[in-house]
């Protein structure tokens, strides 16, 4: 848990020669760095290489084409083993691909599971954003929840997309999505205010991450909304509001696992050419995280582990 | 000293349609009337001078004419038609060119670009069809120095040229491209007297070949010479159009000054002169 | 000659009104209003005003400081992400280091007007477009902003200012509520109205106001006659960013809690509020009234949208659509205004 | 008076090269390419080149576009969007209506035409700022883009061309690769290099090149000896659409899928590579060589940073850095030119 | 006809230390000399004139005095003591105030704000100070009107005037605000006769004054009467300052405009003119 918070305590650790015997693994995911749930992944990798000696670089884009070129660039720098979450696959096919000729070990994250294999990945580490979707929408739905909002904090993002889908169909019930600007706190607020003032036959709010999760808190309030509120990922705020009762879960994937799992198997790959599971995936979650378990998670959500 | 009307003042020209007409023009900006019921004529092979005093709507006159604004009221007839100019562009392909006291070149552009803006000589054909850069600057070069204005390097960008020579850049475009009208708005204000003199030298030459001229000026030295009929304004509003022959150096000389109020100033700032001078204050 | 100009026409108060920069916007703001309370009874109703009032308002505040600097001709593309690095500042400082908000909001406001300064100095010591000058800073402050964010915290956001001490009565001041009507209203709204007012007085009745538009309307021009053009030019880069220091801290106050990415983005509403509301992109010419009221418009039209109900894929549609027919509106009536003048 | 003038220093070639405007880029993309070079031996490995130079190919072919509208006084901030509008249509018609990838195109060029020529039109007809013109077409255009591909896929991102007709003959020449010293390099690259060299020459030997600069220098001056100022705009738009076609069309070739907000943001960093490259942001000045520099400086840092190897966090602050580096050593060495040019 | 030197020409304020005085000052634009080794000085209670043609150096003399362009080589005294202007500012703080030639007014100001752009009066203390705005209009339209410029709306913003009012409010900011040297480039050159003469007058009263007074035109009929000392350049360097007891008014004239040529031009031009009138052509 401490290891996150060190490694990226110095910023250019990443860049320092690899220990003996270490490789280096590149990890180049779909989201721009700053992203609250990237952030634990990239933190899980981090500490893997520390703890085992290699060098972890992580980068990411959400446009597959630069996601792709950042593929081209490892590939040319000859690492070790790439990291690679497929949000949008298609587009990945011929870098991934280029990596697989050179004979790079791949292991994709996250999303784009169906694809891992055809491709030619080693394996595949957690579930898509689809399955995290659904659990949220099964447990509002436990929580009497009809008529759901879903509020996307970056419009087109195929990753915040595919959540309001799952949740769709782990509801059953209605989905209205909602367009927020994440970095402008204040509009996004006055939205889901907004949009709970109108129609005020809305009865849940789903918010994609923890900071939207406060604003959409605060909106309920606001407009005097009796709407049920659950969320992706943490933050010390969201894990104390759950303690109040003010939001009813958060969706855990247990990302950390998702980078750090992957440069573990990289590693023993390396080493000892294992293959995890012998290539199926290796599920990672979705956990929840509710009143009940919120103490024990809180400090590990301040440290950026959770 | 009467105002001719229509009548013309020069012989040869005198019956034929004028090139440039304009009745009962008028011009609002805004809240300000700059022009009211001006009615004036141009005519081939004459000089028509716009005097009047500073901002009696002179310029403005000259912007109907070259098609920069169109009047709000009156007509505007070219070779007795009226005309609905909406652009410059179409006045210069009657063969209408200016030179504006106010829009003159493009700062940022070489001297050669600026100078053949709008009509760049063209070299090739179809897709081919390209700026033939090297005669445009030969060009430039030729005409300037045919001006007495020697510009070291027509690659200079014109907003770094002296105010003179960015004025005798736009004299010489005009006189270039100026095919039946020629409409200067103060060409020779900015100019040294030897170049103001080879204006002076070209509005002859251009009325020679039968061009008809609009000429405005403050200097009555410049424009009694040249000028063939002279259009008065006074705030906007027409004070008569005149024949030379209706009007003496003199009466014009007085009417542009204001009368004999400057006899008295320029007693006033010669205090080394001999008091015999004060004529010379113009 | 000393009697009434025969050349003039009407000067009455309808004139003096119609050629105000500003009457456009306001035409722009009450035919978005109209459009939207007409199909949305929240939307009239005084929650909604509230409603969308609060974001218009810290929207507003960067604005009017954005639409002053566009004035003096130049950009500031770094006081989006100001706004974050602020809050950030305030928040790590009095919750991991245990200083007081107010001492923490102190050192922000400082770090704030060395940005500003930085930025007015480079422009005008290097003679780059400012442009270029704050894009770099706009990244180099975002790279900061993650960079120390993580290296402090582990995290991208941090949180838990609620429990430093003073952070009651600063957030009295910034981020609390007062009532009108029995509607709770953002006080951000007062300070946002105040920013608008100081920024007009400046602008049309002070030596300095003088001289930002004369830097924007010609600089050459301006100095020659003996404006210090550098100076004017820093302060309003320092103005932008004690502006982005005032939103920072309203927000951060406000939701306890600030991500490594606030404010990303916004630093180019601030401009489309300040263009809609009339300033030239040129420089020289604006008013900061009529940037509040393209903060207004921008809110109303961002916001109405979700009080229609419409579909949230295309909402960025309409919000397009809203905007351009707002300005068309502001410039037909500018028109008809020149027009009827005569 | 006809002789050599004495009131003229030196015109050798080596002044002739040193007022260039792209001179400063080129120094600025020297000095890049050395700091990189230096450090990173994958960076100036022949796959690193290709590497870099493939991002720098589809970013300059849209900043050469985005020069030549800025030189003729005018924004597009709808260009980025519109590459991913048109990857779309291609992608969808030739998915799910089964139109050949060619016929695919040819609609999704005359769709982009038009949003060109309605976005000239505007400008042109209501003289409102382009910059607020092509942000409401970047608004709606991101609507549309989001609600007809949710509406028609129920996703947020198409895929499959790959199978679609025609394919694999207009990849090859859109997407496809050429081998240069055992090295894959993207024809995007030749693309590139046409695209600048066309608009070089329109520029600097063409009438409407001359028009081009008139209209961005002083737009009155221009319209009053004669240029057609209206279709010199409303071309300069439809070349931008063009161009987003043509990248729109080589990255969906290449990815064979497209999402909803492809593109989004890269229209500020086309103006960024123009402007780095020399153009003025107020118009009348600037290259096309100078852009395409501009995008190479660009693209060379972007990647450079990641193959130092440099933690991601601080990505945007060395960006920041380096950007505003180029730009200081572009400027010192315009100034070091101008001095020692007499 | 002789260059006086550094002898004054007239007697009062003759051995007093000049206000302003360049020796041997220089100016280079890129690959262009403007101005070589130039020397001359300006004394209170003086004209000065400069005389020159177009692109002679003229107005980049007058920013090298007026410190918008410091000096490439030579020295430049102010009150005998070398001056370092880094700014226009800091002549205009010792008292040196001007009228340039093409960097006049900011086009979309109004013209009360452009009048007292830089030097705003003000009222009230600390940070409630402010802009007199009532006092400001007032006197821009009282000086405006002492000029004979009757400005109908001196809320006009400046880009909306005529050539020759933007040119009459520049002169009257630049007399108002003028405490020991007032630089005019050409403030003339844009007037009608009229107003022409208004300026005339008022740079002698200006003289009458104290003041020490630049000023640069082509036309000799308001040079010579009004002039003390007359600096002659040509392509960039002095011909020599002379004193008014050095040069006739012939020789000035002759000397401006490139002698005897002209009376050949004025042959061609007035085609309907007896051939008495040619010196008028000036
Ligand atoms: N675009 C405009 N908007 C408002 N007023 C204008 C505009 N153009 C001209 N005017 C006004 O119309 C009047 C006539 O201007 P114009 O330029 O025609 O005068 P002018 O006779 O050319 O004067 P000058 O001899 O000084 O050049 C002026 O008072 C001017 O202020
Ligand atoms: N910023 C500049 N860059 C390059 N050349 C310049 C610059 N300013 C002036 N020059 C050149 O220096 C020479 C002198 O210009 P200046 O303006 O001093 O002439 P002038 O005597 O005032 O002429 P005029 O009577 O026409 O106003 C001109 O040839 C001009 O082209
Ligand atoms: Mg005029
Ligand atoms: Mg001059």
């Amino acid at each position: 848990q401490e290891g996150g918070a060190q490694t990226a305590g110095s910023p250019t650790s990443a860049a320092a020669e690899p220990p003996a015997g270490g490789g280096t693994f590149a990890v180049i995911t779909h989201a721009a760095s700053g992203d609250a749930f990237w952030d634990v992944v990239k933190n899980g990798a981090e500490a893997a290489g520390k703890q085992y000696g290699v060098t972890v670089s992580y980068q990411g884009d959400g446009d597959p084409a630069r996601q792709s070129q950042l593929i081209d660039q490892a590939v040319s720098q000859k690492v070790d083993g790439i990291v690679v979450s497929m949000a949008n696959p298609d587009a990945l096919k011929e870098s991934v691909g280029k990596a697989v000729a050179a004979k790079i070990p791949v292991i994709t994250i996250n999303s784009g599971g169906d694809k891992s294999k055809e491709f030619g990945a080693i394996t595949h580490v957690g579930q898509s954003e689809d399955v995290a979707g659904r659990g949220a929408g099964e447990q509002l739905k436990a929580a009497g929840v009809k008529k759901l909002l879903c509020v996307i904090h970056e419009a087109g993002n195929v990753g915040l997309d595919q959540r309001c889908n799952g949740a769709t169909e782990g509801l059953g019930g209605t989905v209205e999505r909602l367009q927020v600007e994440g970095t402008n706190l204040a509009d996004a607020t006055s939205k889901i205010t907004a949009r709970l003032q109108s129609d005020t036959s809305l009865d849940g709010v789903l918010a994609l991450n923890p900071a939207v999760a406060i604003a959409a808190r605060d909106a309920i309030a606001d407009s005097g909304s009796k709407a049920k509120l659950g969320t992706f990922d943490l933050s010390g705020d969201v894990v104390t509001a759950i303690k109040d009762g003010e939001i009813l879960f958060a969706v855990d994937q247990q990302q950390y696992l998702q980078g750090w799992l992957p440069i573990t198997f990289l590693t023993l790959y390396a080493k000892n050419l294992n293959t995890v599971g012998g290539g199926l995936p290796v599920n990672t979650g979705p956990g929840f995280v509710t009143k009940d378990n919120a103490e024990q998670v809180a400090k590990l959500a301040e440290s950026g582990t959770r | 000293m009467t105002a001719t009307g229509g009548a013309p003042a020069r012989g040869e020209a005198g019956f034929a349609v004028p090139l440039l007409e304009t009745r009962e023009c008028g011009k609002t900006f805004g809240g300000v009337i700059a022009l009211r019921e001006v009615s004036m004529q141009v005519r081939a092979g004459e000089v028509t001078c716009v005097l009047g005093d500073n901002g009696a709507g002179k310029s403005t006159l000259i912007k109907i004419l070259s098609g920069v604004h169109p009047p709000d009221s009156g007509v505007y007839l070219v070779d007795g038609a009226p005309a609905a100019f909406t652009s410059p562009r179409d006045a210069l392909d009657r063969g209408i060119a200016t030179v504006y006291q106010d829009l003159a070149m493009i700062p940022l552009m070489s001297v050669w670009r600026n100078f053949f803006l709008g009509s760049e000589p063209s070299l090739g054909w179809g897709p081919l069809r390209r700026f033939d850069v090297a005669r445009a600057k030969r060009t430039v070069r030729q005409e300037l120095r045919s001006m007495g204005i020697d510009i070291r390097d027509v690659d200079q960008p014109v907003g770094t040229l002296s105010g003179g020579e960015r004025q005798s850049v736009a004299i010489a475009r005009a006189v270039h491209f100026g095919a039946r009208v020629l409409i200067l708005d103060e060409p020779t204000s900015a100019l040294g007297v030897k170049q103001a003199g080879v204006v002076l030298r070209y509005i002859a030459q251009a009325r020679d070949r039968g061009l008809g001229v609009v000429f405005i000026t403050h200097n009555p030295h410049h424009a009694y010479p040249i000028g063939d009929r002279f259009l008065l304004l006074n705030r906007g509003a027409s004070m008569g159009e005149y024949g030379k022959a209706d009007i003496t150096r003199q009466e014009l000389t007085s009417l542009m000054a204001g009368g004999a109020e400057l006899e008295q100033l320029a007693h006033e700032l010669s205090r080394d002169e001999p008091p015999g001078g004060p004529k010379e204050i113009r | 000659m000393t009697v009434a100009d025969e050349r003039l026409a009407g000067t009455g108060l309808a004139r003096r009104l119609l050629i105000r920069p500003e009457l456009g916007a306001v035409v722009g703001a009450i035919a978005v209003f109209a459009f939207f309370a007409g199909q949305s009874e929240t939307f009239r109703s005084i929650e909604g005003v509230a409603n969308w009032l609060d974001p218009a308002s810290t929207l507003g505040i960067m604005a009017v400081a954005i639409a002053l600097l566009m004035i003096g001709g130049e950009f500031d593309l770094s006081a989006g992400v100001l706004t974050g690095s602020t809050g950030l500042i305030m928040v790590i400082l009095s919750t991991r280091y245990g200083l007081s908000v107010w001492t923490a909001m102190l050192v922000a406001l400082v770090v704030a007007l060395l940005v500003g300064f930085l930025n007015g100095l480079i422009v005008v010591r290097t003679k780059l477009p400012s442009f270029i000058v704050t894009l770099g800073t706009f990244l180099m402050l975002q790279g900061i902003n993650l960079g120390v964010t993580k290296a402090l915290t582990g995290t991208v956001q941090v949180s838990g200012l609620r429990r430093a001490e003073g952070y009651d009565q600063a957030r009295a001041l910034l981020a609390g509520t007062f009532s009108l009507g029995g509607t709770d209203f953002r006080v951000a709204i007062l300070w946002w109205l105040g920013v608008t007012a100081l920024a007009t007085w400046v602008l049309m009745r002070t030596r300095p106001g003088n001289w930002i538009f004369a830097v924007g309307g010609d600089e050459r021009a301006a100095r020659a006659v003996g404006v210090p053009a550098d100076r004017t030019k820093i302060a309003l880069f320092m103005t932008t960013a004690v502006a982005a220091w005032l939103v920072g801290s309203i927000l951060a106050l406000r939701f306890t809690s600030v991500q490594a990415n606030a404010g990303l983005g916004q630093e180019f509403v601030y401009i489309i509020a300040a263009v809609i509301g009339g300033c030239l992109l040129t420089g020289g010419y604006g008013s900061a009234v009529g940037a509040s009221i393209g903060a207004l418009i921008f809110g109303m039209a961002d916001k109405g949208i979700v009080f229609l109900g419409w579909d949230a894929d295309w909402f960025k549609f309409f919000l397009g659509a809203m905007l351009l027919l707002a300005t068309l509106a502001n410039r037909l009536v500018r028109r008809y205004a020149e027009e009827v003048r005569h």
